[in-house]
């Protein structure tokens, strides 16, 4: 992480101010999300991470520079409210924002949709949020860690639809 | 122009320490820089082996501040590869004029420039738009 | 199914000018289980009770919680029916969802889910035709088709044209041990045969009202063939009881 | 764009609806299943859970992590039990159990992947795809169809059972412009109705018939007229209701999906946008309990289609009385030359602020006409060039504050002038659920409207709003008596004439009655916002001084401002209209520039809760339209006033700057009470002396499908408007009326 830091911090001192913020909260962010989850029960023995040793990928990946600034979003996708299955939402998944220059454009011929960035299709999908973060932090993408949103259901009881209520009924309940 | 496969051959080598690293990417820069002239000879280039030299010097200054011992010896094995092809004219004239003696920067442009071309913020820019 | 045949179907008839694709034929529902708006019913029609009905509707209320006046939906329209002359148009059932405060349409899955409910008009006189198994096994088959000849060779669901009858075939009314039967209004006839099937839907037709129950002579359902057990007088108090109780 | 998003602000676990009606008196004893504290634990699939006592099985199911298919049962939705397919088995019980409809039991045993557990759901898929048709290929739902989807676990792949006469035909009906129906479809899982009786509280939709025959329907002839009705095309596990305007046009498996934020009100409701190429094909609802539960509005949902309508793709120059299409040099130019040309000094330069504007470019905004030397900053509203009656210093004045969820454990809430139902349809639905659900009571100032839940009316204008905090009236007393009462003061009653009266009169009577109102768990004062900027543009303060206010404007910079009126503007004022529809505004503008929509535009949305959103951009802006801070940050530098951030993350670190709120995001950072209570006094104090006419509040929202350019654009929104707004006579239909019925 501070080998990461160090670097970045120096590479990028010509940057705005803005990015040392960003620099920061990146780091803000990532050492929050090393802390173990917080459903654990209290009964469960829990083993601390193994201290993850970020390799600096993007220096050696051949990757173009220009991927270094695009931040990417890391976020577990919500279920499908089409569905009632929760495909797909346990992954968190790392995409990029689109390029409102290149990225799309209509193709004239076919009408298909042409782009100039080759990162739009890209979608990675990783176990859990901490993998995400270090395949980022790997690559020196700057990352913003959607919360994932907490769902909470009330108890529900079928009893409740014929529960006898001495006020004013406020529903008249059907099948 | 025939050449010995093994010419420049360099067997996979991982660093001691840092001191190693740090010697065997002199090593390597030294390399480089005595062949420039020999690489504008080679491949017919219209340039001088000083520029050569200061696109080499520019490729290394990029990395100066990658201090994780196996991410420069990868850099070392990939700039070692390099080194050999381009010395044993395994290349054609264009890898070595388009790529390896290309300018690393783009021309700084204003806010005002980009936002008229409509070309997204320079950090962003999509390759294959083109636009430099 | 057949319980239910007896709405006139009034789905406008649709050719079909081009091939369909699905090689099944689609079974469309006997009944209609959507409202349309016509001539003889549509929300515009007034419908009131009477004085005498809003009074026995206001005590058939009044013996649930006022919370749950809704429970009186059923007998509500069930005396919205009789009053509209034996069918519950949706005034009838607009009428039931006022009175009662509840949304017109948790009044009208009532009246749809209850086959007792005629949602399209009905001839003076219901002849509702039994035909589940006790009753076709003694012979309801031929009681259908008798009162379905007699009445000027309409099917079942249908009404006769002087719209004196209609003829619906109905599932099981619990009267199997006087099997065949039919129900006229709210009237039984029993131990049925082809003639006094007739005889019972001339009588209607001439205004008269014949006697309702065992057309054959039996009281109720006793054995038609006199009563094989009982027969003797039964004893009195007393009788056959040790010497002190006699 | 990367800051730290605390989760330590989150509000705890809101309202759970285990708290079902329960007066004081006269309560019987056998009803008590409400009393849900304690938990319990049952064995699933070998792994133990702790649920809640109370309970569905199904839900302790889940929480094992097994999952088990289901057609009926909805999470949000009362348990119906008709749909079996969520047998389990549960040790000891001679049959499989429908686990939605049972109890969690202490103890019990429960296999969700025995033989027996297969089985009996393989039965019960063949019973449903007895009668549901074969048309997977022409079906909209296909690809995201549950039925589908369970099928390829527990359906066979030919049936045992044929009706002889046919499978079962049922005629389409007609819901209107929004959902398009499949009758033949549908399983009768009853999730539709039990939605529109719940939820929307239109209590139209039911079940007719019985046995094979029943359907799904309203009977007589009529649309769903629902706010709502859109959620019923993503509740239906099957395609029998699907969404008209999206019908046949793409494929789920070829969208591309971005998780947005919704801008049509001012809920911030979570949005997905689907889209395909460089359109958007459709706005699905993204699962959030904090703000929008599973549910989107109809106009959030459909009027995207309002995106390719009308909008500006170049620069406008309005050269005599047409607009001449520029580049962005010559319109920005035109710009300069015009302030130039109007000699508009100080004060004399106006910027407006509309409902779509994104807080980003509002910063922009505020600080380019600052530069300028300017305080005219105004919102998009009546009377929104003068500084807001609530003040913007406080922002307990002007926010939601016991946040949307915080709705549920209100037990009385007031509505003064407003119409949640139109101008936050989700939160409204919120406040239906509390009150079928608790003994709430709600009371109502302002114009009649059905709001889908019961209230007091007590009056339509300030006399009421004098009378109740008198302490007049049955519900004054019921409000006084309740543990945690709510004021949600309509964003109308600031544009009122008698606005600084009422809110005088209210904010005095929080004062009194802070015990209950104000406490340190419960801020029972809250305006409810309508239009997607207003909130952030309070935040960052973009209102006028009283001196600028004053001042007749020579340059008008309409951002995103389509409802200024026309006659406010005088005729030798230069006009800048910058947006991404030709609208109102538009017209007005000597120069247009074209902005980004917002699914276009990765920007940041405050809702009225002041909880900051980062939406994120879907497809690219149309033709030379830019991102709406660019064009700001480009005409500053034209101007000569250059804004001093280059990049989106310098102009956030200036929003911190301002306000770390606006950039803390999914978070809303509530008031203290002390604060709360000070920017109360302030508002008293300001308001002391306000006079009142004694007007009638009207409701802001005249036609709920038409209130912003996006929505105005809308093809969908404009049928809705025909459909929904339009004398609904019901009488004889005409042959034509019903042959459409079977189209």
């Amino acid at each position: 992480m501070s080998l990461l830091n160090a670097w970045k911090q120096a590479a990028l001192t010509s940057r705005s101010t803005g990015l040392k913020h960003l620099i920061t909260s990146t780091r803000l962010v990532s050492s929050e999300s090393s802390s173990t989850p917080a459903n654990k029960k209290s009964g469960e023995i829990v083993t601390p991470e193994a201290p993850r040793d970020v390799l600096v990928a993007d220096v050696i990946s051949g990757a173009p520079t220009e991927l270094r600034h695009r931040p990417v979003r890391i976020y577990q996708p919500t279920r499908n409210t089409m569905q009632s299955g929760s495909g797909k939402s346990e992954r968190w998944r790392i995409d990029f924002d689109i390029l409102p220059g290149g990225g799309r454009w209509e193709n004239p011929l076919m009408g298909w949709a042409s782009s100039a960035d080759y990162m739009q299709g890209t979608r990675l999908s990783f176990r859990s949020k901490e993998d995400a973060v270090h395949f980022a932090e790997k690559q020196g993408w700057d990352y913003y860690i959607q919360q994932t949103t907490v769902k909470r259901i009330p108890p529900k009881n079928y009893a409740e639809n014929f529960l006898y209520r001495p006020s004013k009924l406020r529903i008249l309940r059907t099948k | 122009m025939t050449t010995i496969p093994s010419r420049l051959a360099r067997p996979t080598q991982l660093s001691a320490s840092i001191t190693d690293a740090r010697k065997r990417s002199i090593q390597l820069y030294r390399d480089w820089y005595r062949s420039a002239p020999e690489i504008v000879q080679l491949y017919a280039l219209n340039v001088s082996p000083a520029y050569v030299r200061h696109c080499i010097r520019e490729r290394f200054e990029a990395n100066r501040y990658v201090t994780d011992q196996r991410a420069i010896d990868v850099l070392l094995l990939k700039w070692r590869q390099e080194y050999q092809e381009t010395v044993n004219c395994w290349k054609q004239r264009d890898h070595v004029e388009g790529i390896l003696l290309a300018p690393q920067h783009r021309p700084q442009r204003s806010f005002l420039q980009k936002f008229y071309e409509g070309r997204d913020e320079d950090a962003v820019r999509p390759a294959a738009t083109g636009a430099i | 199914m057949s319980a239910i045949a007896r709405l006139p179907k009034t789905l406008p008839s649709r050719t079909y000018l081009s091939r369909t694709f699905s090689s099944s034929l689609p079974r469309k529902s006997d009944a209609l289980f959507v409202h349309r708006d016509t001539s003889y019913n549509n929300p515009k029609i007034p419908f009131e009770f009477s004085e005498e009905n809003l009074k026995r509707a206001t005590e058939i209320i009044s013996h649930y919680p006022p919370q749950y006046k809704k429970a009186a939906v059923i007998p509500l329209l069930d005396l919205g029916q009789r009053q509209n002359k034996g069918w519950t148009s949706i005034s009838v059932m607009n009428r039931v969802a006022k009175l009662l405060e509840m949304p017109p349409m948790r009044v009208y899955e009532v009246a749809t889910f209850y086959t007792m409910f005629n949602r399209e008009p009905i001839g003076e006189h219901f002849v509702q035709v039994c035909t589940t198994t006790p009753c076709m096994l003694r012979g309801s088959t031929d009681i259908l088709h008798t009162v379905c000849q007699h009445l000027g060779g309409i099917k079942p669901g249908e009404t006769t044209k002087d719209r004196k009858f209609t003829v619906v075939e109905v599932e099981c009314q619990g009267a199997c041990s006087n099997a065949p039967m039919i129900v006229v209004g709210d009237d039984f006839y029993e131990d049925l045969t082809r003639e006094t099937t007739a005889k019972i839907l001339d009588a209607f037709a001439k205004g008269e009202k014949p006697k309702p129950g065992p057309q054959s002579g039996r009281h109720t359902s006793e054995n038609s063939a006199g009563l094989t057990a009982l027969t003797s007088k039964p004893y009195g108090p007393g009788q056959f009881c040790s010497p002190e109780f006699q | 764009m990367l800051r730290l998003v605390s989760t330590a602000s989150r509000p705890s676990s809101a309202g759970r609806l285990g708290k079902t009606a329960v007066p004081p008196k006269g309560r019987r004893a056998f009803a008590s299943t409400s009393a849900k504290h304690a938990d319990i634990s049952l064995t699933v699939d070998g792994k133990e859970v702790t649920v809640p006592q109370g309970s569905a099985l199904i839900q302790a199911c889940e929480a094992a992590g097994a999952t088990i298919p289901r057609f009926c049962y909805h999470d949000r939705l009362a348990i119906a039990g008709n749909c079996r397919m969520c047998l389990v088995e549960v040790e000891r019980s001679p049959k499989p159990v429908a686990s939605c409809a049972m109890p969690a039991m202490p103890g019990s045993k429960v296999w969700t992947n025995t033989p027996l557990v297969h089985e009996a759901r393989e039965g019960v898929m063949e019973f449903l795809l007895a009668n549901h048709p074969l048309d997977c290929p022409i079906c909209d739902q296909g690809g995201e169809c549950d039925l589908q989807d369970q099928s390829m676990r527990y359906g066979s792949d030919r049936s045992r059972f044929h009706e002889i006469t046919g499978k079962r035909a049922v005629e389409d009906k007609n819901l209107g412009p929004l959902v398009k129906t499949s009758m033949n479809r549908c399983i009768q899982c009853t999730r539709c109705v039990r939605f529109a009786n719940e939820v929307a509280g239109v209590e139209d939709l039911g079940t007719t018939g019985r046995g094979n025959d029943m359907q799904i329907g309203m009977y007589v002839e009529k649309t769903m007229n629902s706010e709502l009705s859109g959620n019923v095309v993503d509740l239906c596990p099957v395609g029998a209701l699907t969404s008209k305007p999206y019908a046949f046009h793409a494929r789920p498996w070829e969208l591309k999906n971005t998780e947005s934020i919704d801008v049509t009100d001012a809920v911030g409701s979570n949005i997905r946008v689907d889209s395909r190429g460089v359109r958007v094909m459709r706005v699905q609802p993204r699962t959030n309990d904090d703000v929008n539960e599973e549910w989107i509005s109809d106009k959030a949902r459909y009027a995207y289609d309002g995106l390719t309508f009308q909008r500006l793709t170049a620069p406008l120059i309005k050269q005599g009385d047409r607009f001449v299409a520029a580049t962005w040099e010559e319109a920005l130019s035109a710009i300069a030359d015009g302030l130039a040309k109007t000699g508009a000094q100080g004060d004399e330069i106006q910027a407006i602020a509309g409902h779509l504007a994104d807080t980003e470019s509002l910063v922009a905004l505020k600080d380019l006409i600052n530069c300028l030397g300017s305080d005219n900053l105004a919102t998009d509203q009546l009377g929104g060039t003068a500084p807001p009656v609530h003040g913007v210093d406080v922002r307990s004045n002007y926010l939601f504050n016991p946040t949307i969820p915080g709705i549920e454990q209100a037990d009385a809430i007031l509505l003064v002038g407003t119409n949640p139902r139109h101008e936050a349809a989700v939160l409204n639905s919120r406040i239906r659920k509390s009150w079928l659900h608790t003994t709430l009571e709600v009371g109502f100032i302002g114009e009649r409207v059905d709001t889908a839940y019961g209230y007091d009316y007590l009056g339509q204008d300030i006399k009421a709003v004098q009378e109740f905090v008198a302490g007049k009236g049955e519900f004054a007393a019921k409000f006084k008596a309740a543990k945690k009462p709510l004021i949600i003061i309509g964003s109308a009653i600031s544009e009122h004439p008698d606005g600084a009266s009422v809110y005088n009169q209210l904010a005095s009577y929080v004062q009194t009655h802070k015990n209950k109102l104000l406490t340190p768990e419960w801020n029972g004062f809250s305006v409810l916002q309508r239009a997607a900027s207003r909130s952030a543009a309070y935040d960052i303060g973009f209102v006028s001084s009283a001196k600028a206010a004053k001042t007749t404007p020579k340059f008008i910079y309409l951002l995103n401002a389509d409802e200024v009126d026309p006659k406010s503007i005088s005729k030798d004022a230069f006009v800048v209209y910058q947006g991404h529809h030709g609208d109102l505004g538009a017209q007005l503008a000597d120069v247009c520039l074209p902005g980004a929509a917002y699914t276009e535009k990765s920007t940041t949305w405050v809702n009225t809760e002041g909880r900051a959103q980062l939406g994120s951009a879907a497809v690219p802006p149309p033709g030379a339209s830019r991102d709406d801070w660019k064009i700001i940050r480009a005409l500053s530098e034209v101007l000569n006033v250059q804004l001093p951030y280059e990049d989106v993350l310098a102009l956030r670190d200036r929003m911190w700057e301002i306000s770390p709120t606006l950039v803390r995001y999914d978070a809303v950072e509530s008031t203290s009470p002390d604060v709360a209570l000070a920017g109360l006094k302030v508002l008293v104090e300001s308001t002391k002396k306000a006079a009142f006419k004694g007007l009638p509040f009207e409701k802001p929202i005249k036609n709920f499908y038409m209130t912003d350019p996006i929505s105005r654009a809308s093809v969908t929104m404009a049928q809705c408007t025909r459909a929904f707004t339009g004398d609904q006579e019901s009488g004889i239909s005409d042959e034509k009326g019903l042959q459409a019925a079977f189209a």
